[in-house]
């Protein structure tokens, strides 16, 4: 967040900060809590997962001389009898951004140490996430039903089926367990655990609204790879 | 100084900046849909999902993620190693487009 | 806790100070900023299980990666001896078919790559080394920590499973190029390579549990005064080659899981249409060269991710065994992060002859040669910090010494290699494998042993042999060097690698009398490594106590209140550093050394200063 | 003391084993030499680093052996001495990289005159096609091969049918006439090496790739795979003979095409149907 105050060292702002905090002793992150720290370099790690991921992908449709179905079409839903396309994967991506924005509402609400608001944020992001997993299940088995297979598919490349199926695969299950953690913490912020700053579970850490700043980031970085996915995979 | 002293120094910001953000990520991720609604083909259309697809990721990012709040060590520790991304794809460009030529010239062009 | 830290001078952010400011004596350096973070809690074991089993100390975390490491590596060595055997003396051994042997070459490599090293250097010297270093109490997240070593247990469990399954092992080669690695006609086709890749998934999990802790400890809980300046290279070279880790494993993760997906669910990643045995396979349309983009995006940062902590902890044994400071810490500490930078844009020296794009070999030549440029800075600077120092011929410095040879003569050779056209006759050769033997083989294995050396009078507080060291490192120098130098020389007249039979062909005649030489001296270095571990078997019960800081070292991890240092490291109060570790044989101070800890106006003067 | 002395030899026995050595490369038979010259200049810049670097090591284990009162020279830094380290590296590193930039550049662009050979691979063995009288070869399919057309050609590709078929490991190479090796492979991963021709590239199933040499002298040379393909791989060997214009041209006449192989399919369904027709 905002610049922290830390005693004995005045914080400068930019680059010349920037220089200040990589040559000064004990920490390189001013006012970093360890594990937010931690999350972000794990974010970078998982960012260079869905870059193979996403770069794999762009080789394998791109040598392929055999036709690539039409996302357009074959994501199409028939709303009243029209076909509409990529109907479902609008809404997925509403309900994704609307579950990013409860999110990022609950963080502040953590701290300003608002349990009751904060709690019930970090359930609607729970619940939105939920109906993500909900709706990429019946798109997953929408596909299944036309046909499509990860080694065929009846619109064309084999790829097409092997690289989607595999990527939002990927994805649904950083969402899934997003979605487990959100519940824990929303249990745990509705019980008190952060303003009593209780042990948490696996670590001898005390508990600390930060840990939902850390969900957060988590919770944001799988909402920015969906924007990825929805324009490399659907609109490409 | 415990942990929790420490959080307290820690500022929050307007809720209505995140509003804001939130508000603009559906205004945006509405145009790329309509993107492919009226079927942009060819450059216009990969400019547009790539310009949507960067202006969103850059707001869940910066005001989301608080990287635009947070001191350049952390932003600049985050950002650099996409070069190395960044330069993946741009030669697996210059694969694909390579395997796809040998493919078509030696399988079914000929000559 | 902090009720320890009564300083309340007036601010003098030390931070500003730029490095070290090693040597200097102005008393009013000596304020330090006081602690920005709280000490941290510990979960101190009870029970045996808690205190030894599932351990959350670091310390003790490093020696059971250090330990399983070394189990799975004696595996690779017993591996490389029968492959020896089969090269230099074709059919001595009854059992060793074309497939045993291939199955041994890929598990030999694999294990010694990635099991051994990279869990060595990282799980192993990192997890002991770092928090001591910087002067944490422990790792970050001790509990994460725990788990990590774990997942390699079970990494290593799935591993080394494989040689019980029906088909045995993979003996794809341990690049695993698709598509015959996942084909009939490659040994262990079929359950070998998915518990290959399982073993392989997991252990990238592991590992970046453990990474997330050193690079969190290293840059969030360094001690008061430990700036990334004043840190020893040892902590670069991990820390530096920790961040290669976290972001070149996810490159051989999603390699793979795609390969998982290939041989399980018959997707066609990496398999294009295929005919075999006069039938066409389910497959088409994949591109493999595309796994050998995302498996060298990974190895080549690997080949770093071993070669850089052994450069920071030779680094530092050659200066504290010199009595000189590092020659060049900012350029050592600057080759260490450009190195390391650099290593993600020249991945596909691995790949000239590949048939890729053949117009990405002018980009990747050029960006491999720079490399050569920082790497050659190190190798100056450690001869230039022997160029009048106060050399201590002890088997450490043997190692070091050791260490410099055989380095500098892989990377020459990885100057050959690296130069596109120089590559295509030599690529595919024995002298490929004896280049990358010699330089993330040997030349590691030398920093490995000089640094148990070194460091075992820590993890025991006792020292280890002198006169065995001595042999163990003359059988294991001279010897490595005969095996890996002549074998040069067999790429030259072009013998292929991975051939399990030479037959007749003229030029491989010849190498017929090189290669029982070769395995012969590969046999007595093999048993040559069985010295250190009598060794320390015989030191842990009769060495010679080491006592406190025996080396005269200036680092911190020596300056504990208890040899060897319980858990949580410093006792009542953590240590302040007021310089870098590297104040050897500074002029006008009584002592040839200056621990990191003592405060510029607590040095001991020599009469002539004082006066 | 006797370390240094033990290094000394170590590198002095190294170089002397460089001269003296027996094992060194074949007699190159193509118009590779740039590449063997450029690794005897390696050798002597690297050469001359490896020698002078351990020198130095040893002079100063020699010379600055541990005494106990002797003090070790304190100097962090030394910005120009650096420098010129630096800078004289870069040179160095600019003087051999400059030939092999130039070298691959020949050896990717393949010249005009160069002619063509499609070299199919398989577990375990080789084959070659050459093109016929139009100069061109013709498209190919994996899923085409058969008994009837070994080598997948599109039966309506009309550069395919004059293709020059050899069924064996055995091909026969014009001297001095540059040739264009494109690789094909059924299965897995190969690669067609001689090692008198220095050159070499793997072949790729799902894709064609390519490189070129021109044979200079005249002899019979052995193939090697060199990229590790499976259990067969140390037996996957070929043969190749290089021959003056003439004998090259008598051997090429006697060569079946791929629509003489058609014709021979079809009349030896003609002579069984008959064969069948007379009992």
């Amino acid at each position: 967040m905002s610049d922290p105050k830390i005693e004995g060292l005045a914080l400068k702002p930019g680059f010349k900060g920037m220089a200040e905090d990589t040559s000064s002793d004990q920490t390189m992150f001013k006012g970093v809590h360890w594990g937010k720290a931690m999350m972000w370099i794990f974010l970078l790690s998982d960012t260079f997962i869905f870059s193979c991921f996403l770069i794999s992908y762009m080789k394998g449709r791109g040598s392929t001389p055999v036709e690539w179905p039409n996302p357009s079409e074959v994501f199409a839903l028939d709303a009243f009898g029209v076909p509409v396309p990529l109907l479902l994967i609008a809404i997925m991506t509403f309900v994704l951004i609307t579950s990013s924005g409860t999110m990022a509402l609950a963080v502040k609400y953590g701290y300003e140490k608002n349990r009751k608001m904060c709690g019930w944020l970090v359930l609607a992001t729970a619940i939105g996430g939920l109906t993500f997993v909900g709706m990429q299940a019946f798109e997953w088995s929408k596909l299944i039903h036309e046909g499509v297979r990860p080694w065929e598919n009846p619109f064309g490349a084999a790829q097409f089926g092997s690289f989607f199926f595999m990527i939002t695969g990927f994805h649904g299950t950083h969402v899934s367990i997003g979605v487990i953690f959100l519940f824990i913490y929303a249990y745990k912020v509705f019980a008190g655990h952060y303003d009593s700053g209780k042990r948490g579970w696996f670590t001898s850490m005390k508990g600390d609204y930060v840990e939902i700043e850390i969900l957060g980031l988590y919770w944001h970085f799988v909402d920015l790879v969906w924007v990825f996915i929805f324009a490399f995979f659907y609109l490409w | 100084m415990s942990e929790t002293d420490k959080q307290d120094q820690t500022t929050t910001h307007k809720i209505g900046i995140y509003l804001w953000i939130w508000g603009l990520l559906f205004v945006l991720s509405f145009f790329s849909y309509m993107v492919d609604w009226y079927q942009f083909q060819g450059m216009l259309r990969w400019s547009l999902i790539l310009f949507f697809m960067f202006l969103k990721a850059g707001l869940i990012m910066a005001f989301f993620m608080h990287l635009f709040w947070e001191r350049y060590a952390l932003v600049n520790v985050l950002l650099w190693p996409m070069t190395a991304i960044a330069c993946f794809i741009f030669l697996m460009v210059a694969e694909y487009q390579y395997t796809l030529f040998t493919r078509l010239f030696y399988f079914f062009v000929g000559g | 806790m902090s009720e320890d830290y009564n300083d309340n001078k007036t601010i003098q952010a030390q931070s500003s100070e730029a490095i070290s400011g090693g040597g200097s004596v102005s008393p009013d350096l000596d304020y330090v900023r006081p602690a920005e973070i709280p000490d941290q809690d510990l979960y101190h074991g009870h029970s045996f299980l808690t205190k030894w089993v599932f351990c959350q100390d670091a310390k003790v975390i490093g020696v059971q990666y250090f330990l399983l490491a070394t189990f799975t590596g004696i595996i690779g060595l017993i591996l490389s001896w029968l492959m020896r055997l089969q090269l230099g003396f074709p059919g001595a051994a009854g059992f060793m078919t074309a497939e045993h042997y291939y199955q041994f070459v890929t598990m030999h490599g694999m294990i010694m790559v990635v099991y051994f090293l990279t869990a060595l250097f990282l799980g192993g010297f990192g997890n002991f080394l770092i928090p001591l270093m910087v002067g944490a109490r422990d790792m970050v997240f001790p509990y994460l920590n725990m788990v990590s070593f774990w997942s390699f247990f079970v990494a290593v469990a799935v591993l080394l499973a494989s040689f019980f399954v029906p088909g045995g092992p993979t003996g794809a080669g341990w690049t695993l190029y698709p598509p015959q690695t996942i084909l009939e006609g490659t040994p262990g086709s079929g359950w070998g390579i998915l518990l290959m890749c399982i073993s392989l998934i997991l252990f990238v999990a592991g590992f970046t549990m453990g990474g997330l802790n050193y690079l969190i400890t290293v840059l969030q809980a360094r001690t008061r005064g430990m700036t990334l300046m004043r840190m020893p290279l040892t902590v670069w070279g991990i820390f530096t080659a920790t961040v290669l880790a976290m972001l070149a494993f996810p490159a051989l993760l999603v390699g793979a899981l795609m390969m998982t997906l290939d041989k399980v669910l018959q997707t066609s990643f990496f398999m294009p249409t295929i005919l075999k045995a006069g039938e066409v396979l389910e497959y088409g349309g994949g591109s493999p060269i595309l796994f050998q983009h995302l498996f060298w995006f990974f190895g080549h940062p690997e080949v770093y991710i071993v070669a850089l902590p052994a450069f920071g902890i030779v680094s530092d044994l050659i200066s504290v065994h010199a009595r000189k400071n590092i020659f060049g810490y900012r350029m050592m500490v600057w080759a260490i992060v450009g190195i390391g930078a650099l290593s993600f844009f020249v991945w596909a020296h691995h790949m000239y002859v590949s048939g890729m794009n053949p117009w990405f070999g002018f980009f990747f030549a050029t960006t491999t040669l720079i490399i050569a440029v920082p790497t050659a800075m190190k190798v100056y600077n450690w001869i230039l910090t022997l160029w009048r120092g106060n050399i201590r011929m002890n088997v450490v410095m043997l190692w070091c010494l050791g260490f410099i040879i055989t380095f500098v003569n892989g990377g020459i050779t990885g100057i050959f290699l690296g130069n596109v056209s120089v590559d295509v006759p030599l690529s595919d050769t024995y002298f490929v494998i004896a280049h990358f033997h010699m330089v993330m083989g040997i030349a590691p294995l030398m920093v490995i042993m000089g640094a148990v050396y070194h460091w075992f009078p820590l993890v025991s507080g006792r020292f280890l042999d002198e006169k065995l060291g001595k042999w163990h490192f003359w059988l294991t120098f001279l010897g490595a060097y005969s095996i890996y130098f002549p074998m040069h020389y067999l790429g030259f007249i072009g013998v292929p690698r991975r051939y399990f039979e030479m037959y007749d062909s003229p030029y491989m005649t010849s190498a017929v009398g090189m290669n029982e030489f070769i395995s012969t001296a590969a046999f007595i270095v093999g048993a040559a490594q069985f010295i250190l571990i009598y060794n320390i078997i015989k030191t842990l019960k009769t060495g010679k106590p080491a006592g406190h800081n025996p080396w005269k070292a200036n680092s911190l991890e020596w300056l504990t209140p208890k040899v060897p240092p319980e858990h949580g490291n410093w006792g009542e109060r953590l240590p302040v550093v007021h310089r870098w570790p590297y104040d050897f044989s500074v002029p006008g101070a009584k002592e040839d050394f200056i621990p990191q800890t003592t405060p510029p106006s607590e040095v001991a003067h020599t009469e002539a200063e004082k006066t | 003391m006797h370390v240094g002395i033990i290094l000394f030899l170590v590198i002095l026995g190294s170089v002397l084993f460089h001269i003296f050595t027996p094992w060194y490369w074949t007699d190159i038979a193509s118009n590779w030499g740039g590449m063997d010259d450029t690794i005897t200049l390696t050798f002597w810049v690297g050469g001359g680093v490896f020698v002078a670097v351990c020198l130095f090591m040893i002079y100063c284990v020699f010379k600055f052996s541990y005494k106990e009162n002797r003090r070790s020279e304190y100097k962090p830094e030394d910005k120009r001495l650096e420098k010129i380290l630096t800078w004289a590296t870069t040179l160095g590193v600019v003087a051999l990289l400059a030939p092999g930039l130039m070298i691959w550049n020949q050896y990717v662009n393949v010249p005009k005159n160069a002619r063509e050979v499609d070299v199919m691979a398989w577990q375990w063995g080789w084959q070659y096609r050459l093109p016929g009288e139009d100069g061109k070869l013709g498209t190919t399919k994996i899923t085409n091969i058969n008994d009837e057309n070994p080598f997948g050609i599109n039966p309506e590709d009309p550069f395919g049918k004059d293709d020059v078929m050899i069924q064996s490991d055995v091909l026969n190479l014009e001297n001095n006439q540059p040739v264009k090796i494109l690789l094909r492979s059924v299965d897995v991963l190969h690669n067609w090496y001689v090692p008198q021709f220095r050159a070499k590239m793997d072949a790729v199933p799902g894709i064609v790739t390519y490189y070129w040499f021109e044979p200079n002298k005249a002899g019979e040379y052995e193939v090697l795979c060199v990229e590790y393909c499976g259990v067969g791989h140390y037996a996957m060997r070929g043969t190749v003979i290089v021959q003056d214009n003439q004998e090259y041209e008598n051997w090429l006449k006697e060569q079946e095409t791929f629509s003489d192989l058609i014709a021979n399919q079809e009349n030896n369904i003609e002579i069984n149907k008959k064969k069948l027709a007379k009992k």
